[in-house]
C-alpha cells in the first residue's frame, strides 16, 4: 500500500508539479518540458549576470518556489532526490543567460556536482561566461577529509537570496559569485528528523525511529544522520542544533546573523514558531544578534518532520542584500 | 596508412548499442552486487536515445554521430551517464570527416582526461578509467607507430578488455562501489566492461 | 507515546508560537500577550477601517500570518481548534481601531460566531463602530436547514485579502463588509483527508482511515468527513471536490473564478502543485478561467494530509483587489 | 419597603463561588453525561478568575463587582464562559450604588433576553436559560409587587431551581447536549443548575 498522497504517476510526479506551478504564477515563470527547467518570464532580456540552480526534486519551494525577480532565473529540477542531467542545466542555461555571464549554484552532492560541472564546461565553450559557487553548509558531515565533503543544505536559500539581490542590482558575474562563496563560508546547518520520509509511490518510510528517538544530523534525501539522540523538549532541542552552529562559525558576542529556521517537510507552523522562539532565546543568551530570521518550510525532504536550523554571520553588505526587494512564488517582499 | 573510409562510425555504433542490448542485464548484475543496480538501465536508456537521435538526423559524419551519442549520455542520469557524454564529446571534437589512427588517438586520450578531472578517479580506483586510460595509451602507440585504424582499434579493444578485467580483483576507490568495502572485490566494474565492449564494438561485425 | 512534535508544553504551545512568529516580524507585528492577540506594528493610526479576524490555533498561517498591511489589522488566536474569548477579541479590536471602525471576520464555528458576537456587542458599546462578516463556505456541511449552517474553511482567505485591500484603499465600513459578503456569497470549498491530524501532546490521530480510502468532506478540526471514498490518482479526486463547488456556484463557461489549492497541514508543495494542475485541467474543460491562484498551505488542520479547494466567483473588483499589494507574513505581493 | 444595605454584593458573589467549589466536580459529572465534561473546569477557573479580579480591586458597588464577574466570564472558553459573562454584564449595568428589587428585575429581565438572543434557546431546551427566565419572571413580580430584596431574591431563586429541575427531564436542542439526543434525559442541565446556585448564595448565610 503506497504512502497516500496527491499523486497520479511516481514518474510523472515531477514534471506534472511543475506545471501547476507554472500556472499559478504565469506572470512569473515559464516551464519548459523537454528538457525540463522553469525559468524567469522575462527571460532573455540583456542586462544582469544571470542565477541558475536545481538538484533532486522533493525539497520544494527550493529551487523552482525561487525563480523570479531578485533570486533565480532559472531551476533546474531532476527527478525526486536525483541530479538533473548535464543536458537539462545546459539548455536552462542557455534560456537563463541575460547576456552578463551566469552563476551555476550547487549543492555539494555527487551527481549535482558532476552534472552542474559538465554543463559548465558546455555552456563555457558555447561562449557563455559561468561560475560555480558549490553549497556546503551541513554540519553533521563535516571533518571526513577524504570524503565528499559537506553536504549542501538549506543556506542555498540565503545564497541564493544574496546573489540574486547583487545580481538583479546589477553586480557582475566576478562579484555576484564572490559573494556567494563568501555566504558559503559565513554559513552552517544542522537538522534533525523526528520521523523520515517518504518516496512517492513507495509504501515505506526511508527509516524508522524508535519510540523517544529522533535522528540527528540528518540531510535532505532521507538518508540517516550521525546519531539517535532522546525525544526532548523543543527548548532543548533547539540549542542541540545551534550550539554546533555557533561553535564551527566561531561566532561570539555581539556578532549578528542571519537565521534560518526550516522545516523539513510534514512540520507545521506553530511548531516552526515555536522553535524559531527558542531559537532567539539560545541565542540572545549567547549575546548573538539575530538580524534577519526566515522560518518556513524552505528546503524540504519530502514529508520529513523536524527542522534544521542555519545561522549565516551576518555584516551590513549581507543584510542589505538580503533585505532587497525579491518575488518569486515561494519568498516575496 | 592512416585513413579509413572502411569504418563507419554509426555502424560501430550500431553495433555497440546491439552489444549492450544483449549484455545490459549481466551489467545491471555487476553493478547491484557493487553499486545500486541501475547502470543497465542507465546505460540502455542512453543508448536508445543515441539510437532516436541518429534515426531523427541520419548522418555518417563522425563528429555528427558522436555528438548524438554524447549528448544522449548526458541526457541521462546516473555516474556514467555523464561521464560517459563528456567521454564521447572529445570522440566528437577529435575527429574529421575521416577517423584516423592519429585523430582516435587524440579522442581516446582528451577524453580519458576529461573523465578523469570531472570524476577524480585514478587507473585502479575501480571505474570506467580503468580500461579508458589503457585503451588512450594503446592509441597513442598506435599513432606512433602508424598502424591503421582497425588494427589500432583492436589494439585498443584488447587493453580495455585487460583494463576491465583488472578491476575484478580491486576494491573500489569511487563511485557507490566504494561504500561495500571488501563486497566489491570479485565483481567486474561494469563501465570498465562497456568501454572495453565499445572498442570492441569498432571492429567487429555487423551484428546479425 | 505522544506525536513527535517540536514541542515543548502543549499548554504553552500557541502563545510560545506567538512569539516566534513576532520576532522574526517585529516590523510588521506587535505580539500582546495577555489577551492574547498579534496586531500590525503600526496600529494606533487612525487612518482606515480595521479588520479583526481570528479562531482557534492550528490553521496557521491563518489568521495570525495574515496580520500586516493589506489584510488584518489583528488576530486573535484561541487555543488549538478553541475559540478566543470575547474579552481577548475585544481587547485586540480595541488595539486595532483606526478610527474609522472594525470589519470583523468570522468562521462559521458555534463558539467562534458566540464569542464574536459578544465582542462586538461589548465594543459597540464603547463607541466603536463594528461589522461582521460571517464566512461559511464549506459546501461539505451545506444543506442542514436547522443547524448551525456551514462551516467556515478557506475561503475566508480571500476574504480577508480582498476586505484587506479595500480597507487599505480607504473603503468605509460598510463598504469592506459588504464587499466581504460579497465575497462569500461567490465561494464555497470541498476538502478531503488523505490522513487525519494529531492534537499536540496526544497519541492519536483524530481519526483513523481503512486502507485505500479517504475521507471526503472533511472541515479543519480533525472531524470526520461525510463520507469514505477510494483513494484514486488525483486528477480524479480534484474534479470530484471541484465539481460539487462549481455546481454549487452555478458557474457557466466564460465565467472567471479566484482558486484556493489550500494544503490542510502535512502535504507537501510537490503534491499541491499537482493538485492545481489538475484543477486547471477540469475548469479548463468546463470553460471556467482561473484569473488568479493561491496554492499552498494557507487554512491548515495540523498536521492533516489532504487539501482543500476553494473557487470564489471573480469580477473585475475582486481581482484588483486580489492583486493589491499586501505585505504579510505568510501572504505578500 | 426597597432599598437594601444589608445586601453586599460581595459577600453574595463570595457565596457563589464558595458553593460552585463544592459542587464543580457535581457539575463536571452532568456535563460528562450530557457534553464534553469540561463545564466545572470552565465555571471554577472563571470564577478564580473574578476572586482574584475582586481580590486586585475590592468594591462594594454592586456595579463594580459584577463588571469584575462579567470580565471574567468574558475570558473564559466554553459555551457557559461568555453567556454568563453577558449575563452578568446586565446586573452591572443596571444596578446602582444600592441594590434595589425593581433594579434586579430590570437585570435579569435583560440579562436572560441578551443571553436569548446570542445563544438563541427559547426556554424547554435544557439550557441555562430554563432558570434564567423563571428567576427573571420572579424578580419582575416581586417588583410589581414591591416586596423587599431579600425576599424577592428567595423567590428567584425558588423559581430558578424548579426551572433547573425541570431540565431533568428534557431533551436538549441547544448545545453540545443536543448531540447526544435520548442520553441527555435523566440529567440536570449544569447550566440551569450554576443560575439556581447563584441565586440561592445570594440570601444564603456567610459559608462556614
Ligand atoms: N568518480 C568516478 N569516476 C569515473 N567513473 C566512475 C566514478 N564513479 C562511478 N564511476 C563509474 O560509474 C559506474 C556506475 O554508473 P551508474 O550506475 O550509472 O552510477 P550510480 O552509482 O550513480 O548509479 C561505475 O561502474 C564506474 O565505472
Ligand atoms: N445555545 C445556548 N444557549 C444558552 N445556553 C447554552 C447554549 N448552549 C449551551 N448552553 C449552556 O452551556 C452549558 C455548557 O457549558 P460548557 O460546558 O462551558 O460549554 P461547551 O459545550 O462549549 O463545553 C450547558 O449546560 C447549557 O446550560
Ligand atoms: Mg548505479
Ligand atoms: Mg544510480
Ligand atoms: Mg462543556
Ligand atoms: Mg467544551
Amino acid at each position: 500500500m503506497p504512502v497516500r498522497q496527491l499523486i497520479n504517476d511516481p514518474d510523472e510526479f515531477v514534471s506534472e508539479a511543475l506545471q501547476g506551478l507554472q500556472r499559478a504564477h504565469p506572470h512569473l515563470l515559464r516551464h519548459n518540458p523537454d528538457p525540463a527547467y522553469l525559468v524567469r518570464a522575462d527571460a532573455g532580456r540583456r542586462d544582469k549576470v544571470a542565477l541558475v540552480s536545481g538538484g533532486g526534486s522533493g525539497h520544494e519551494p527550493l529551487h523552482t518556489g525561487f525563480v523570479g525577480v531578485g533570486m533565480l532565473d532559472a531551476a533546474v529540477p531532476g527527478a525526486v532526490f536525483a541530479s538533473p542531467t548535464a543536458y537539462q542545466i545546459r539548455a536552462a542555461v542557455e534560456a537563463a543567460h541575460r547576456g552578463r555571464g551566469v552563476l551555476l549554484v550547487v549543492k555539494n552532492y555527487t551527481g549535482d556536482v558532476l552534472n552542474f560541472s559538465i554543463a559548465a564546461e558546455l555552456v563555457a565553450d558555447d561562449g557563455i561566461e559561468v561560475e560555480t559557487v558549490l553549497v556546503d553548509d551541513d554540519l553533521a558531515t563535516d571533518g571526513h577529509d577524504e570524503g565528499p565533503g559537506r553536504r549542501g543544505t538549506a543556506a542555498v536559500v540565503a545564497v541564493e537570496k544574496i546573489c540574486g539581490a547583487a545580481a538583479e542590482r546589477g553586480a557582475g558575474l566576478a562579484e555576484v559569485a564572490g559573494l556567494g562563496r563568501r555566504v558559503v563560508d559565513s554559513a552552517r546547518t544542522m537538522a534533525l528528523a523526528l520521523e523520515s520520509c517518504t518516496h512517492p509511490g513507495q509504501s515505506r518510510r526511508s527509516f524508522d525511529l524508535p519510540d523517544g528517538e529522533i535522528e540527528f544530523g540528518v540531510g535532505i534525501h532521507g538518508e540517516r544522520g550521525i546519531g539517535r539522540r532522546p525525544l526532548a523538549p523543543v527548548r532543548e532541542l533547539v540549542p542541540e542544533l545551534a550550539r554546533p552552529v555557533v561553535d564551527a562559525l566561531g561566532l561570539r558576542r555581539g556578532e549578528s546573523v542571519l537565521a534560518i529556521v526550516n522545516g523539513l517537510g510534514a512540520t507545521h507552523a506553530l511548531e516552526l514558531s515555536v522553535a524559531h522562539r527558542e531559537l532567539t532565546e539560545f541565542l540572545d543568551g549567547q549575546g548573538i544578534h539575530v538580524a534577519r530570521s526566515l522560518v518556513g518550510p524552505y528546503v524540504t525532504s519530502l514529508d520529513m518532520r523536524g527542522c534544521s536550523i542555519t545561522l549565516v554571520r551576518a555584516d551590513d553588505e549581507f543584510v542589505d542584500l538580503w533585505d532587497a526587494p525579491v518575488r518569486t512564488p515561494a519568498l516575496t517582499w | 596508412m592512416d585513413a579509413t573510409t572502411t569504418l563507419s562510425t554509426r555502424a560501430w555504433i550500431d553495433r555497440f548499442i546491439a552489444a549492450v542490448e544483449r549484455e545490459s542485464s549481466e551489467l545491471t548484475e555487476l553493478d547491484r552486487k557493487a553499486g545500486d543496480g541501475d547502470y543497465g538501465t542507465n546505460l540502455r536508456s542512453a543508448l536508445r536515445r543515441t539510437a532516436a537521435n541518429l534515426d531523427a538526423e541520419p548522418s555518417e559524419s563522425p563528429r555528427a554521430v558522436f555528438t548524438a551519442v554524447s549528448d544522449a549520455f548526458l541526457n541521462t542520469g546516473g555516474t556514467s551517464g555523464p561521464l560517459f557524454g563528456m567521454w564521447f564529446r572529445e570522440f566528437a571534437k577529435a575527429l574529421g570527416a575521416d577517423v584516423t589512427t592519429s585523430a582516435l588517438a587524440v579522442a581516446a586520450t582528451n577524453a580519458a582526461a576529461v573523465v578523469q578531472r570531472l570524476g577524480k578517479a585514478e587507473v585502479g580506483h575501480k571505474t570506467m578509467v580503468d580500461a579508458m586510460v589503457p585503451a588512450a595509451q594503446a592509441l597513442a602507440d598506435a599513432a606512433d607507430r602508424g598502424v591503421d585504424v582497425h588494427t589500432a582499434l583492436a589494439e585498443a579493444a584488447r587493453a580495455a578488455r585487460a583494463g576491465a578485467a583488472s578491476t575484478e580483483q580491486l576494491l573500489a576507490r569511487r563511485g557507490r562501489a566504494s561504500y561495500v568495502g571488501e563486497n566489491a572485490r570479485g565483481v567486474v566494474d561494469p563501465g570498465a566492461l562497456t568501454v572495453a565492449m565499445f572498442f570492441r564494438a569498432a571492429t567487429d561485425e555487423a551484428p546479425a
